[in-house]
């Protein structure tokens, strides 16, 4: 499932698929013709070949069709909402992944660095909490589902109130 | 309803969707839960443990104590783990 | 000039050059072979058609060989210092560059994102104050060397306390 | 000593580099660029807020009051803007 939005000078991308990414591919399409991006900022998840230190030989992804994509497009508008971004790309892969394999790739652009950063970390720690996806991994000992990490609802949690409250409880 | 399942609330319950009808005192999550529980071993196992299940409505996230009525769509699932 | 170090699983890549990079072929080298690394984030600097709102037909970048080199080395070893990291590539573009061109290329590898993400954004507030590179933009009006920021040297100060002691004054 | 300027220090002196033999008083950056200045109508205008002006001593980031004896390489520059 595709979802390309044209909206002002913003692009959004958001791609859930089996498929391999390209990364190189991703950022070209995201800074086509433009020369009002300073900053572009891209973040791969990528299989290992471990799980909390034990070793895995796959990981399979599960997901919500139609809610993922409804989430990520509803977190990709937040970050654009926040931060002065120029272009959002989101693809998470669904189905059999071996260690190696990219998972997720998250792409921002902006003029200046500060916001490309933030957006893409933002929405790394909001598709890790709320995305609709599930991993199941296959070790020496059978299959088993991954837990959620408290760590990542910590880090999404970092992002909970808007800026400006933010800024001012420091 | 359409109620759907994923990852190991899918595999213990044992399909991914069907389509259920609970009856007018069941008006919230937490009780759609409570009656699913009670439909057999493998529902038990599945919703053993309510609080760490997550639920969504028409594909939107919402808390235990969200009302069903008027739903089309429940799904049920443990915390998620993309990304 | 080119260094690549191989420091127990760490690679560090840093080179200064003239030519174009390869964002996909440096992220290739960076994980290749491995199945250790979870995130890869990339940070890319370019060229922008506007300098403070004012059109620019070029930019370019003198820099200070030797002390360059040695000034990215010095921050990539502190990075390495401060997260866990699996590999950090550096590459800082000198000469004239066009609107659309890219200027600089950081890339972190880690087992988790944060320490990606954190690493990549200490790297840049580093390089924008503290790698000996000056600017000079050409305009309508002329040339003219572009001012440091302010901005730039607040981002850079975020890092001057080591991380134990910033946990702690929050 | 070898002196190096770089960026706008480089155009208003005129030169990239050059070898200097500063007289035994001159202990200090700062106290060098004072010197400098002194050197003629290019190097007043080069060096005439010192306080803007940055120094590295053999490649490395040095203050206005760091002491120059045994430098081998001296250089003036802007603030940075690189990256």
């Amino acid at each position: 499932m595709s979802v390309l939005v044209k909206r002002l000078m913003m692009t959004t991308t958001i791609r859930l698929q089996r498929e391999p990414f390209d990364v190189n591919a991703e950022v070209a399409a995201l800074i086509s013709d433009r020369t009002d991006i300073g900053a572009v900022v891209t973040f791969t998840g990528q299989c290992r070949a471990d799980e909390n230190g034990e070793p895995i030989a796959a990981l399979t992804l599960e997901h919500y069709p139609g809610m993922a994509e409804t989430e990520i497009a509803r977190h990709a508008d937040e970050a654009q909402a926040r931060w002065p971004l120029l272009g959002v790309t989101v693809i998470h892969r669904y189905g059999r992944l071996v260690p190696g394999d990219g998972i997720v790739l998250v792409a921002t652009a902006s003029s200046h660095r500060q916001a490309a950063f933030a957006a893409a970390a933002f929405l790394m720690d909001y598709l890790k909490t709320r995305a609709p996806f599930w991993k199941q991994v296959e070790k020496a000992s059978g299959t088993a589902w991954v837990d959620a990490k408290a760590a990542d609802d910590a880090a999404a949690d970092r992002w909970a109130a808007p800026p400006r409250q933010r800024e001012a409880a420091k | 309803m359409k109620v759907l399942y994923f990852a190991w609330v899918r595999e213990r319950v044992g399909k991914a969707e069907e389509q259920l009808d609970p009856p007018p005192g069941i008006a919230t999550v937490g009780e759609l839960m409570a009656w699913l529980a009670q439909r057999g071993e493998q529902y038990a196992y599945a919703f053993e443990n309510p609080k760490v299940i997550r639920a969504a409505i028409d594909r939107s996230h919402v808390r235990a104590d969200a009302k069903i009525a008027g739903a089309a769509e429940i799904a049920f699932f443990p915390p998620m783990t993309g990304g």
